[in-house]
């Protein structure tokens, strides 16, 4: 049987001028499990804490009632104080008297009713508390930046110069991201290689910072503290040791494929880098097209390869790692344009995207700089930029607004002019957003320093005509139709994000919204958090951003990682689920609507057949404990430890007994 | 034995007059739902055609709910007060013979061992079984199987016999007799006993013994496939047994509130998997094969060992009640026939 | 023996045969000609035993889970039987792979009570299907013969998937569908016009009679828990005592479970020996869960349940509607 | 039998039937509204006893069943706003759970006015106020629910009355 102290607060005047605390204290003393009960009139002062610990002492109390104010306000006082007398400090339990009661009604006697009840309810909740302990949780103090643009660059960098182990995983042979491919940026024209490419030396040079780059994550468990990470590192049929990255290679492979840096204006070789200023410098053998994998033979790049840093004979490797902490930077893909059939279905050559523009006007890139249109080289003279291709448009499967598109269309337009003074520029738009610092003056220059043409309305209809093409489309503003002969159509097609983010934040544990963006924790409070604690969000994985946005969204989610690492080690959460796997049947609702991943489908021994049986159970370490599977049980088989059916009955059936069973 | 005539108009009357001295308990059709023994208002109406009620009088022998004391208590002071048992007479009207000689086995084990159930007990002594033949079996009924009869008297204090307009009021206990000390009942004639005989024999003609119940008792083994091939199907509800005239096993529960409360018993089912479910978890019948066994063995091996007769009066209820068509007797005549 | 039963046994025997199944759930001839009982057939020379008539009303589902471990089971399958199995595969009580569904077109179930003549009583009643698929009962009284229509059991009448939504194999021609005539959620309507206190009444007075024999529960195949909320000890939610407000609070959270699960198969109202109408109460929610998520249970087996998901847009509580 | 019914609190008796109202409140928000009603003095009737959830997805709807089981007037669910929950989804499932359960109890003859599920943030203080004054005097409209039946002996005369008239 429990032995119960009640310890009522008169809280100065707040709570004694309306409730007779005697009498709830007198009261109190009858109540089952009650051993002592008493007043005083501050409970929270050292005197008054003083008194609950000799109460205990005295009177061998197991668990303490505090009769008082609101437990968000003093339930850790309480808690303190009673683990002093050595209780468990989850052997204490708050009767809000104040907040719930003396100050908000103002007969004493209704008052004093209600605060009996409230102590009543507690002093019967009480009975069925257990203690409850946290853990330890041993944390390990290292992160992984999946993803290697500037957010994962970014990220890495800061995370690095505070003194922890990184590890940056990049899908692509090189880190760099869609910023290396990009010439200049808004609304600094600062050259996008000359900022970004420090950052990518100082990451691959930082001993802090381990870059996996060809490598993907596999598969993601564990939690916070403690993830364990499958990263497959796909072969490179290059010794990353071995090679000194002299380039040999592929300007002796034979074979030619479309560049995916080039966003397809150019080309590359089988064996190639990226680009130029790769992080590693070192190339990669495309198995799909190189000559030797499809035919056996050729390994001209072996031949010549004087440090013998080729190697066929490669696998992929799967390295298995843990990580305190994961940032996802994983970033964005371009809407494909072939789906917009009155665009000509990408079937045009000379409609291109935002992103080949920019590999067009870049110094490095396959024209060297020179604006050449793809179907027969020459420089156009009339450009039309269009602008919310396939954005803010739900019939195309965007909604939403891709944030960068009128800034780096009004960009393209700048620099058009810049390369081509006697080109005119045509910007079909729908609303300009230039919401950024130095943005709307920008937009504001090209229009009046670089004749730029902006035309308020949707293009209906871009077909090629006699080697130029016709623009068709509607201004909105002088409501009439429009019709635009240009050599060269530039499309601003929307982010979206990558085609394997939902798979992604399934290995996470995370989740996607609508648009399949990775979901943050709160949209205004934790934009850098996801709902899985210990992984962090930066850049345009989460929605599309431009640099800035990004790079201050990296930083961020680096703050967030050192702040988990400043810690000695975890402390796991007290009051989380627990699955009674003898009754639980396993039909996993609770799997379905925990919002933390923290359920699992598990097996247990049946001690009846002495068989596995298929059971849910609980992560302790992912679970935060809002009950919503306790909720949805049916059989009632899950647990939330402090506020357990057990102590909300007893809550309730307290109640009962003083009001429901009498007429 | 005696016999009476009392005319269906004069029935309520009587009902009427009995409640003055009685709580008087009779089939009560009322609103939706099946037809029950329930205390007759003054102003009821007694269902008296039609087939036997889905639901026996057992329960106003045994409640399904039954409050045995209740506690208080406050430190080391309990306070433990006895429920007083019932001591108003009471007249159970139109009680069908199977449910009667149900009544008589109830006795068995309730008063028939050294301690009577006080509750029980109180209960039977102030209570009159007013019967009534029974002229349309329904389709599980099968007492003349366990040698019963629709006409049977066994347990009654009075049986009645539809005549159409009147009833054959046969007179069987003495305390039976009192309650015909009324105006309403006129005599009976041969003619009138013929007829009764002749309703009797109709009826029972409707119903051939199916097996010999005798011979199975002895049949009754511990392993017999018979058990495994109708138990597979069975669903572990408790159905046949709560609505069975004769089941009487209980639980006792004690429903505490605050530091006091109420113990009372309840029906419970040895179809129920929790109902030999032992506090660690082990249950010694772990599946409805051994569940299945144990209540046709209790019924036709067991009762009879103890008390001579078995604990089954072919009422039939079980038969109907079964949701996946368990048909006791098909069990039955698998055993009598050898069938393992 | 109908074409139906003739392909029912074919395919157990050949499901049997090429060892592709360890048992089949069928129906076999009942103790009474208006009754059939569950049967697992386990050889090949039993299929014999299967029968398929308007009577076979269980809903079979009730067994997969308790089948578990015996290997892969066949399972003849109404359209709410499918349904049922649907909602156990959504539910991981059993894996899609350890079933095969043996999928009949269904015509209606008879609804027993309305074929006893004149004295209310079936002894000695005898059946026979007529070639046309009518029935001939012939009793003490004479010879009636009727259309499996003109007697069908309510939940059959308002049926709207008597044919299988999920099967792997499928037998019959395929059913006309039930008369759309008849709407499901009539009898909510009927009982929503109801002045509170009338409901209220109304449902005290079901209830009151309840056995708590647990037949209800134990015929459903939804209602698959080890230990069911109301024999659960600690915390006790539900007495042992059936007073009127334990076995309310049993049928309300026993619907409230079913929210979302339940697929109509009737099977819980058929069952109850105080016949007390537990499918209105089912249906209830089961219009609620049309109306305001937009699921209808038991015809995806990928399907998430709808006590299992939300959408951001869900429809705000608009507080008390008084 | 009254020895199955505690003994009323001293006064209960003399008392004219005051709604009894059960408040499942969020720890995050709506516990923390009620908490800010209180510091701003905010005056609201005396008639809701709360009991701390973490989240309205804690609660589970035979609570509110029990609730009723039991012979409480009325209940009260209150929640973080839709897209506010610390958890970021229990309210949501909430949200599915309670009007089924509205539905339902309605349906029961439970009036729809008895049970109020709303959002009540931890700024709300005043809605805290208005909520829990709108449903004390809604349930004080309706009357007192029904009170439950104590376990009895049918058979016992002191008990003979009908369970329902």
């Amino acid at each position: 049987m429990a032995r119960t102290g009640v310890f009522v607060c008169w809280c100065g005047s707040n709570i004694a001028k309306t409730v007779d605390v005697e009498r709830v204290a007198a009261e109190a003393g009858e109540m089952p499990g009650v051993a002592f009960a008493t007043h005083y009139k501050y409970m929270c002062s050292e005197p008054g804490q003083a008194l609950v610990r000799q109460a205990i002492a005295e009177h061998r109390l197991d668990r303490v009632v505090v009769a008082a104010c609101s437990p968000r306000l003093h339930e850790p006082t309480f808690r303190k104080c009673i683990a002093q007398a050595s209780l468990n400090p989850f052997m204490a339990e708050m009767a809000n008297i104040r907040e719930h009661c003396s100050w908000v009604h103002g007969d004493r006697d209704t008052a004093t009713a209600k605060a009996i009840d409230l102590t009543r309810m507690a002093a019967a909740r009480i009975r069925r508390n257990e203690p409850l302990s946290q853990t330890e949780i041993p944390l390990t103090k290292k992160a992984l930046v999946v993803g290697g643009g500037i957010a994962g660059i970014q990220a890495a960098l800061d995370i690095a110069e505070a003194g922890y182990q990184v590890t940056l995983v990049e899908r692509t042979p090189s880190i760099g991201g869609r910023m290396a491919q990009f010439d200049k940026t808004f609304p600094t024209l600062d050259c996008a290689a000359c900022i970004l490419t420090p950052k990518m030396v100082e990451c691959g040079s930082n001993p802090s910072i381990r870059i996996l780059s060809y490598a993907e994550v596999e598969a993601v468990s564990g939690y916070v503290g403690n993830f364990e990470v499958k990263i497959r590192r796909r072969a490179r049929s290059v010794d990353m040791e071995k090679c000194t990255g002299c380039g040999v290679c592929y300007e002796k492979c034979p074979v030619k494929v479309s560049s995916e840096f080039e966003a397809g204006m150019g080309t590359r070789k089988a064996i190639y880098v990226p680009f130029p200023q790769a992080v590693p410098n070192v190339p990669v053998i495309d198995r799909e097209h190189c000559t030797y994998y499809l035919k056996g033979r050729c390994k001209l790049c072996e031949k010549f390869c004087q440090p013998g840093a080729v190697n066929f004979e490669e696998q992929d490797e799967i390295l298995t790692e843990t990580f305190g902490a994961i940032v996802m930077a994983t970033g964005f893909d371009l809407w494909d344009q072939s789906a917009l059939g009155e665009y000509g279905g990408g079937q045009v050559p000379d409609v291109i995207s935002g992103l080949q523009f920019e590999r067009l006007v870049n110094a490095s890139g396959p024209t060297g700089g020179k604006v050449l249109r793809p179907s027969d080289g020459r420089e156009p003279k009339t450009v039309v930029f269009v602008a919310c291709v396939g954005s803010r448009d739900p019939a195309h499967g965007h909604p939403y607004c891709s944030k960068v598109c009128c800034m780096y269309t009004a960009k393209h337009a700048l620099l058009l002019k810049e390369k081509v003074p006697d080109a005119k520029a045509y910007i079909f738009y729908m609303d300009i957003r230039a919401n950024g610092k130095g943005y709307e003056e920008f937009v504001q220059r090209v229009v009046e320093r670089y004749d730029a043409t902006y035309v308020r309305g949707r293009v209906s209809r871009i077909y090629p005509l006699d080697g130029h093409l016709v623009v068709k489309g509607a201004d909105t503003l002088l409501g009439k139709p429009v019709e635009v002969h240009a050599d060269m159509v530039v499309l601003a097609t929307a982010m979206e994000p990558r085609a394997d983010a939902k798979e992604m934040a399934r290995k996470l544990g995370m989740s996607t919204d609508q648009d399949r963006w990775f979901t943050e924790a709160h949209p205004k409070l934790r934009p850098v958090e996801v709902l899985t604690a210990g992984v962090y969000l930066a850049g345009a994985c989460h929605y599309p951003k431009d640099i800035p946005d990004t790079v201050a969204q990296a930083s961020g989610a680096a703050a967030k990682v050192v702040d988990l690492f400043s810690k000695p080690h975890l402390l796991s959460e007290p009051m989380i689920a627990c699955v009674d796997e003898q009754n639980c049947v396993a039909c996993l609702l609770c799997k379905e609507v925990c919002p933390f991943t923290a359920i699992e489908a598990a097996e247990a021994i049946d001690p009846a057949t002495r068989k596995p049986r298929a059971v849910a159970r609980v992560n302790e370490g992912l679970c935060h404990g809002c009950g919503t599977c306790v909720a949805a049980c049916r059989s009632t088989s899950i647990r939330l430890r402090g506020f357990s059916d057990d102590q909300i009955l007893l809550q309730l059936e307290s109640l009962a007994l003083v009001h429901g069973w009498t007429k | 034995m005696s016999a009476v005539i009392l005319r269906k108009s004069d029935l309520p009357a009587w009902a009427r007059r009995l409640l003055a001295s009685y709580r008087v308990v009779a089939p009560v059709g009322e609103g939706e739902g099946p037809v029950r023994y329930q205390p007759l208002a003054s102003d009821g109406a007694v269902v008296l055609d039609g087939l036997r009620p889905l639901r026996a009088p057992k329960e106003h022998f045994i409640p399904q709910v039954e409050p045995l004391l209740t506690f208080q208590g406050s430190g080391k002071a309990v306070t433990i007060e006895p429920m007083a048992a019932m001591e108003s007479a009471t007249v159970i009207l139109g009680v069908r013979p199977c449910d009667a000689r149900a009544v008589t086995r109830l006795d068995d084990v309730f008063l028939g061992r050294k301690e009577a159930d006080s509750l029980y007990e109180a209960r039977r002594k102030a209570t009159l079984l007013v019967g009534l033949a029974c002229a349309t079996p329904s389709w599980g009924c099968f007492c003349t199987s366990v040698g019963g009869s629709p006409a049977g008297t066994e347990g009654l204090d009075l049986l009645l016999t539809d005549l159409g307009d009147r009833y054959h009021v046969a007179v069987l206990s003495g305390a039976g007799r009192e309650l015909t000390a009324d105006p309403v009942f006129g005599s009976a004639t041969d003619a009138d006993a013929a007829a009764a005989e002749e309703r009797h024999a109709a009826a029972a003609a409707r119903m051939p013994a199916l097996f010999d119940a005798e011979a199975v008792a002895g049949k009754v083994e511990w392993e017999a496939p018979v058990w495994m091939r109708h138990a597979r199907r069975c669903l572990a509800c408790g159905a046949c047994s709560f609505l069975c005239p004769t089941c009487h096993c209980f639980d006792i529960q004690d429903e505490v509130t605050g530091e006091g409360g109420v113990r009372f018993r309840c029906w419970d089912t040895c179809q129920f998997g929790e109902f030999t479910r032992m506090g660690a978890g082990h249950n010694p019948r772990p599946t409805q094969t051994e569940r299945l066994r144990q209540r046709v063995s209790h019924k036709f091996k067991y009762l009879v060992e103890e008390f001579g007769r078995m604990g089954c009066t072919g009422c039939g209820r079980c038969v109907e009640a079964c949701p996946v068509n368990i048909d006791i007797r098909s069990v039955l005549r698998e055993i009598e026939g050898g069938e393992r | 023996m109908s074409n139906m039963e003739t392909a029912m046994r074919e395919t157990a025997a050949r499901l049997l045969t090429e060892g592709r199944v360890a048992l089949v759930l069928g129906y076999e001839a009942g103790s009474v000609p208006f009754k059939t009982a569950p049967t697992f057939v386990e050889r090949a020379e039993d299929v014999g035993r299967l029968v398929w008539s308007p009577f076979c009303t269980n809903n079979l589902a009730v067994y997969l889970p308790k089948l578990k471990g015996v290997g892969r089971v066949a399972i003849v399958a109404k359209g709410c039987d499918a349904r049922s199995a649907v909602t156990l595969i959504q539910e991981h009580q059993i894996p899609r792979e350890q079933v095969v569904i043996i999928g009949l077109h269904c015509s209606g179930m008879v609804d027993v009570d309305r074929l006893a003549p004149i004295d209310g009583s079936l002894a000695g009643i005898f059946i026979s299907m007529e070639a046309d698929g009518r029935l001939t009962v012939a009793s003490g009284d004479g010879r009636r013969t009727l259309a499996v229509g003109e007697v069908l059991q309510e939940r059959c009448r308002v049926c709207a998937y008597n044919t299988p939504a999920i099967a792997d194999e499928i037998l019959g021609d395929p059913a006309s569908p039930m008369p759309a005539s008849a709407d499901p959620f009539a009898v909510v309507a009927e009982m929503e016009r109801l002045p509170a206190a009338e409901r209220q009444a109304f449902w005290r007075t079901q209830v009151e009679r309840c056995l708590r024999c647990y037949a209800c529960r134990e015929a459903c195949p939804a209602c698959y828990c080890r230990t069911c909320f109301a024999d659960k000890a600690a915390p006790r939610w539900l007495s042992k005592a059936n007073t009127v407000d334990e076995n309310w609070m049993f049928h309300a959270v026993r619907a409230f479970h079913l929210a979302g699960r339940c697929v109509e198969c009737g099977e819980c109202e058929r069952v109850c020996p105080m016949d007390i109408p537990i499918s209105k109460l089912n249906r209830l929610l089961d219009r609620d869960v049309r109306e305001r998520f937009g699921y209808v249970a038991g015809l995806d087996p990928e399907g998430v349940p709808p006590l299992g998901t939300f959408r951001p847009d869900d429809p705000d509580p608009g507080g008390h509607e008084g | 039998m009254s020895q199955t019914q505690p003994a009323m609190s001293e006064g209960a008796a003399q008392r004219a039937w005051e709604p009894v109202i059960v408040a499942f409140l969020c720890n995050w928000c709506s516990y923390a509204g009620a908490d800010l009603a209180g510091s701003s003095r905010l005056h609201y009737p005396a008639n809701v006893r709360v009991v701390r959830v973490p989240c309205s997805g804690r609660v589970n709807p035979m609570f509110v069943i029990q609730c009723f089981k039991r012979g409480f007037d009325g209940v009260l669910i209150a929640g973080c706003h839709p897209g506010d929950c610390h958890y970021a989804k229990g309210n949501y499932y909430a949200r599915r759970r309670m009007p089924l359960l509205q539905d339902l109890l309605g349906y029961l003859g439970v009036e729809p006015g008895r049970i109020r599920f709303d959002w009540v943030s931890a700024s709300e203080s005043g809605r805290f106020a208005e909520v829990v004054t709108g449903l004390t005097e809604a349930v004080r409209k309706l009357g007192p629910y029904s009170r439950p039946v104590p376990i009895a002996s049918p058979t016992l005369p002191t008990e003979l009355e009908p369970v329902h008239e």
